[in-house]
Formats: C-alpha cells, structure tokens, sequence
C-alpha cells in the first residue's frame, strides 16, 4: 500500500461521529477520503467552512467556496460559512475536536516542529500554531523519515510550532503516542517489525509490552 | 456611504500608506480596487493581508507592481514574487499565526487594546512580545492592528452601504471594515435597501464610508 | 416649553446626516422624535440592531424585536441586527458618532457620574461605561438641577462613569462644552439668562464674550 | 447534538453549578428551560446573565425561586426581586460593563485568556484589576468567563443543530454557546437540514450538545 494511504487511512479511523476536525494540507487532505459513510464528521476548512464537501463536478465549481489553497471544494446539506474570527475562535477555544496536520519533525516530548527551515523555508505559519495550541487533540500525519532521515527527533532542531505537545504521530511505520509525555509505539505498519521502527527513529521510544499491528 | 468611482476612491490613497486588503488566498479580495492601485502605482504600501495570493491574483498583484514596502501577513508561501521580495529586503515582512492576526484587527476595529492569546507562547512568536500570566497559564499580549484604509470585497451591499458576503469569501472582510479610518467596499451586486433581512447584514452601513459604483 | 422636550430638541440638532447614534433611556430617547425627516441618522440599540424605528401600531409588536429595556420597537428599512459582541465593537471601537446619555452629575472637567448612587442606587452600569468610553462624541442630556442642587457640579461627588470627559451638556437651561477641558457656557435656552445659569450652577463656567441663545 | 427532552436536558445541570443564560431583558431567553430549572429546584446556582429581566420573566424567574447565589451581570435595575436579594447579601453580585461582560464570555469561548479594554479605567470598575499600557495608553486587562451550561435560545435550528436567531434576540446567545462546557439550545423552530442557508448560520452545529426537543 502506498505510504500516504497507510497514514490516511491509519488516522481516519481516529474520528468519532459529531467531531469537527480540521484537515492541514497535504497528507492530513487525504483522511476525508478514508472516513467510513455512517461516520458523521464535520470537517472544517479555517478559511471559513464546516461541512467541506468533495472536489466539485466538472463546471459546478464556484469561485467564492474554496479551500485554505484556494483550491475548489463543495459543501454539504447542513454546512455553514463563517469569518475568519469565527474560524479562529473555533480552532483557539478548543471546538475543534481533532486536528491533523502534516510534519518536519516531532520530538520525544512530542514538540512539533512544521512551519519553517530558517534560511530556506520561511513561509509563514498560517494556521498551524492556533490549530496546535487550541484543538482538542493534535495528530500529526507524516512520513517516518525524508531522504534517510529520522522525522521523529530527539529533540526538535527546526523551531516549534507550540509549545503544546502533539497527542499523536502517524507514520507510514508506526502510530506514536505520548502517554506519561515521553514517545511511545503504540502500534507498527502491517508487515513492519518493532525493531525496524526503532531503528529508522533517531528519538527513544518507549516500547510497550505489545505492540499491536494497525489496523487499517 | 457615499457611492464612488473606483477611480476617486483609489486616488484618496496615498502613496505609502497602509491598507488592509480583505481575501484568503485572492478568494474575497477586491480586485477592481486593486487593478486600479496598480493602475495609479500607489507605491511603498504597508499592507496588512491573510497572505500574499498568488501572482496574478488578488493582492498578488501588488507585489507584481512592486508596490509593497511592509506586509503582515500569515503566510506568503504559495507566492514566489512575495518570497523573492522578502528574501532580497525589498519588503520588512512580519509573519504571525493566522488566529492572532484576525483577533489583532478584530481588537483593532473593536476599541481593544489587544488579546491575551495562547497560541505563539514558547515559539519564535514570543520573542519580545510581553508574557501575561492568568489563574496561571501563560499568554502573549497581542496588540490591535489597524489601518488607514480597509478594502473589502462584500457580494451583497444595498443603497445604505449594508453588506453581506458569500460563502469562503467572508473571511477577513468583516473585521477590517471596522478596523480602518477609511473603509472602501467593492460588490458584486448592488441592491435596493430591503433586499438584505436585517438578521442576513454582517457589516452594518455606517461602518461603510464609500463603496464602489457599477459602470 | 417644556424641560425635556427644550433638551431632546437642542440635542438632536447636533446630529448629522449618516450619524450611528445611540440614545440612552430617559430624556435621551426623546431625541428620536425631534431629528428633522430629511436627516439620515442610524440609531443603534445596545441589544443589537442599527435602524430602530417607531414604536409599533397596535397588533404588530414582536416579542424578538425591543429596545434596549425590553418594550417592543419597529425597525426601519435597512436595518440591521446582530449580537452584542458587535454591538459593543461598534461602541467601543468608535464607531459610534454621537451618544446622548443622561447624567446624575457633570464636573468642571468634564466627568459624567451617571450609575450609581453608593447606598442607594446599585443597577449596574450597563452599557454606559462603554458608551462613554468608546462614543465618538459623548452629549449629556438632563435637567440642570434635581430638588433645588445643581447637577453640574465642581467636582463629582458619585463614583464616575469614564475617566474620559464628555463632549456637551444640553439642559433646559444651558448648553455647556469643554474646550481646553474647562466647563464653558455655550448657550442659554430661550428666555434664560447668564446670570440665572450661573446662580444654579455649582460648577465654575467660563464665559464667552458672547453667549447666544439655543437654536430648537 | 442530541435531541433531547427540556427534562432530561435540566436534569444535568447539579444545584450549584454556573450557567450562562442567553437574553436581554428576557428577550431571547430559553423560557423552557428555565421554567424547568424552577421545576427542579435547581438551587444555588452561579448565574452569568446581562440582566436579571423582570419577575416572572426569563431569568428573572430564577430570583423569584430563589435560586441564584452568585451573579455576573450588567444592569439588574428593572428586577426589584434581584435588588432585594442583593442588598439582603443572599447574592453576591458582581456587576460589570457590558462591552466588557461580552468580551470576556467571547474571550472564554475562543481562548482567548482576556482582552484589554479601555472601559472603566479610572472608575470602580478598575479596582484590583491589572492596568495595561500599550502605546502610552491605559487598558484594563479583563480575563475570560466560562461556565459549565450555556442555555441559549434560537429562532431556527436544524437536525445538525446549526443556529439563527431572530432580530434583537440574538443579544448574548451565540457568544455563550461557545464559552460552555455543555451548551442546550431551545429554538423558536426545529427545521431540516438545508433550510438555513450556510451563509445564514450565526452558531455552527458542532457548537451544540443538545436540542430540545418538541412536543
């Protein structure tokens, strides 16, 4: 399976009926695609939606119902649309139930960094750190490592999105939790063994005395 | 409200001075009010804007035109010309989480002096901002933010100036039409007074100064 | 003439055409009736709407729709509503032109003390602090004295509404300003003379050369 | 949300706890459910509310049962009942500018820790409150209000439970439903999803924990 599916579908099933989830871009985009049906779940777009729909049908799309990107998107029966104070004070006050947001790096004590690489990636932090301060529960969606490199740190070198620690990082290797506030595997990939997680992870990890296989 | 010509009203601008420009990635911004800065090449803008839109589009166009010398914004990343621009210091950026900047201008149009917020504290965010201590958790003061004029994009406005917006294009336009000395609004449609319920207004007239007659 | 209708006429000529006004209770809600048909002024209620109107014929009130204590209002043409949150942004934020407002007491300065009576009185303040703080331009309208006292005063005996001084005093007797922060007589009412002002007025007023009578 | 019986829903709530309670002098307040909290006899009870309305109406009904310990409110003039109970000391009372009242109920449901307001600086109002500069100007810092129940009454709610509110009964209602922990809603109406127009919904459904249900 392709490693971004295996996160997607590993974090989709994380939501619970009546959540308000906010999606981030790029992985954490593909979970809508994996939430069972009966499933009720209100995704929030923070450029100001509850109840973003799919991509609409060819000559259906309208200029002014976009995603955060600005991309097209529909919206559900029962949907509603908002300013971008609202938006904010959804996300800050702690009414969005789960947030997914994509990663550089997420450390032991479960410290995200994912807004910047100082000299070369300055692009502002948008939303990420109001979504991480204020969500119920912050999973991040991520591959385990980029050109050989652990993601899942020591301690973060990139500087901090917040200073709330994440509750959950999902991997195309492994689900990593932070109960007792140190990194603990929760759970490895379909055919990935314990040791192979630990090897490909630069942070210490906490290994359980099972460690179940996701399901998927 | 006084209506106006998109011409009078961009020449009521200076050169220099600050704006906020309503939209989230172009989506909700006032395009002719832009098309028309450009025209008349109001340079050295301090303009305050969810992001930089992408060239082309939006307030994207102003960095097109090289027409910025100071941008807050929350983030530039989908527009290269904005990053060049930062990049080689031809505009002081200041980059800050998306919810600060709405709560700053929501406070600005809102005679607050500013927030206590959550979000930033124990980032680079906090760096020199002052930390405030409430029944023991910490926050950072966030200080309003205002403009000397506001340029909003509403989809509906009647003959009072009374304004509604459509859909993901709402975002940032209500609060900056309370937050300027001078508000300016573009529509897409102009509408006899009665047309908007009373319970559908989202920006009542008198916040309006000149909106943006058809033709 | 009478009192009020001296106060609510001087008052309302003060308004200008695309003025947000809001009238307090008491004398200041008369000025409604007196602002000539051909001035365009928005009257704010604190409670959540621009665009108030008269009260309405008999048969058509509804019980969502009131003044701010409570009785049954109309709303004009292009009126607008919303919650107090906007409500207050709009008077705190200065986007109120004109509040007129009754008044307990008036000092030299400037103070409006209109809430309280220690020991006596103990509504709360509602909506007047924020009124006085935030109001373009703040006009007091009341009677120039209560039981024989002057109730423009030297100093405030009564706890003070705001730090921040209001603009004009319209009574049945005298308009009275502040310019440079003194207490300045500015008109009489018709008929009253300066020296009749200033043996009821506890208050040092500084006089004019000339001090013209009101205009109703 | 869930749908649920005005009995149940009240059933929740223990004596004792804070609720927040939607109005303006009984106007766009949630009758039903305080018809059934006098019922209950939910007694000592940490009232946030702008008024105390007037006898037999809204929450004033809470004070002719004698139900109401603390109090946070702005203007409890017209409720006789109210003003006896707080001279006699049977209610502490804690009255506040209105401006302020509604930011900090705003500020507690968007986490916002308080906001600076220049209201009451220099008066009573200032006194044990930190004062703020900023830019040579003086605020006083005003921190959030939250409580365990918002009762909020709507004009329109649909089967998701998305909210509008009808003319000046919207006053307080879509502040409080954010600054609750469990927030019950009475509406005017109980419609189909689609009816509200998305740019129409003043309070999104997932602000919503139960709906009472009719009948």
């Amino acid at each position: 399976m392709d490693p971004q599916i295996i996160i997607a579908r590993r974090v989709a099933r994380e939501l619970r009926s009546g959540n308000l989830v906010n999606l981030g871009i790029g992985i954490p985009t593909l979970v809508a695609n994996y939430v069972p049906a009966d499933l009720k779940v209100f995704f929030q777009s923070e450029n100001g939606l509850i109840g973003t729909g799919p991509i609409p049908e060819q000559g259906m799309a309208h200029p002014l119902l976009t995603d955060a990107g600005g991309r097209p998107i529909s919206a559900l029966p029962g949907a509603a649309t908002f300013d971008s104070a609202m938006s904010f004070g959804l996300i800050r006050g702690g009414h969005v139930d789960v947030t997914v947001l994509g990663g550089l790096q997420v450390d032991a004590d479960g410290h995200l960094a994912n807004w910047m690489i100082p000299g070369k990636m300055v692009p502002g932090m948008g939303g990420a750190m109001d979504l991480v301060s204020g969500a119920r529960r912050v999973i991040v969606a991520m591959q385990h490592a980029a050109k050989g490199k652990s993601k899942i740190v020591a301690k973060c070198s990139l500087p901090l999105t917040s200073a709330r620690p994440v509750d959950l990082v999902v991997t195309d290797l492994a689900v990593i939790g932070f109960a007792r506030g140190k990194a603990t595997l929760m759970e490895t990939a379909p055919g990935v063994g314990v040791a192979e997680v630990m090897a490909v992870t630069e942070a210490d990890l906490t290994i359980p005395g099972t460690v179940p296989e996701m399901k998927l | 409200m006084k209506p106006i010509s998109v011409e009078e009203a961009v020449a009521m601008i200076p050169s220099g001075a600050s704006i906020m420009v309503g939209g989230f990635m172009g989506v909700g911004t006032p395009e002719r009010l832009l098309d028309e800065v450009v025209r008349q090449q109001k340079a050295g803008l301090t303009l305050i804007s969810n992001d930089a839109a992408t060239p082309g589009k939006g307030v994207g166009k102003l960095f097109d035109a090289a027409l910025v010398s100071r941008l807050t914004a929350t983030h530039i990343g989908l527009n290269p010309k904005a990053q060049q621009q930062m990049l080689a210091n031809q505009i002081a950026v200041d980059l800050i989480p998306q919810g600060t900047f709405v709560e700053r201008i929501r406070a600005g149009g809102c005679g607050l002096g500013g927030v206590l917020t959550p979000t930033g504290v124990g980032t680079l965010v906090a760096d020199g901002k002052r930390l405030i201590e409430v029944h023991g958790e910490s926050f950072l003061l966030e200080t309003a933010l205002r403009a000397q004029f506001a340029l909003v994009h509403a989809f509906l406005a009647d003959y009072l100036g009374n304004l509604t917006y459509a859909l993901t294009a709402r975002n940032f336009n209500p609060v900056m039409a309370m937050a300027a000395d001078t508000v300016i609004v573009t529509a897409e449609h102009i509408v006899p007074v009665g047309v908007i319920a009373p319970d559908h207004v989202v920006t009542p007239a008198p916040l309006v100064d000149y909106l943006i007659a058809n033709g």
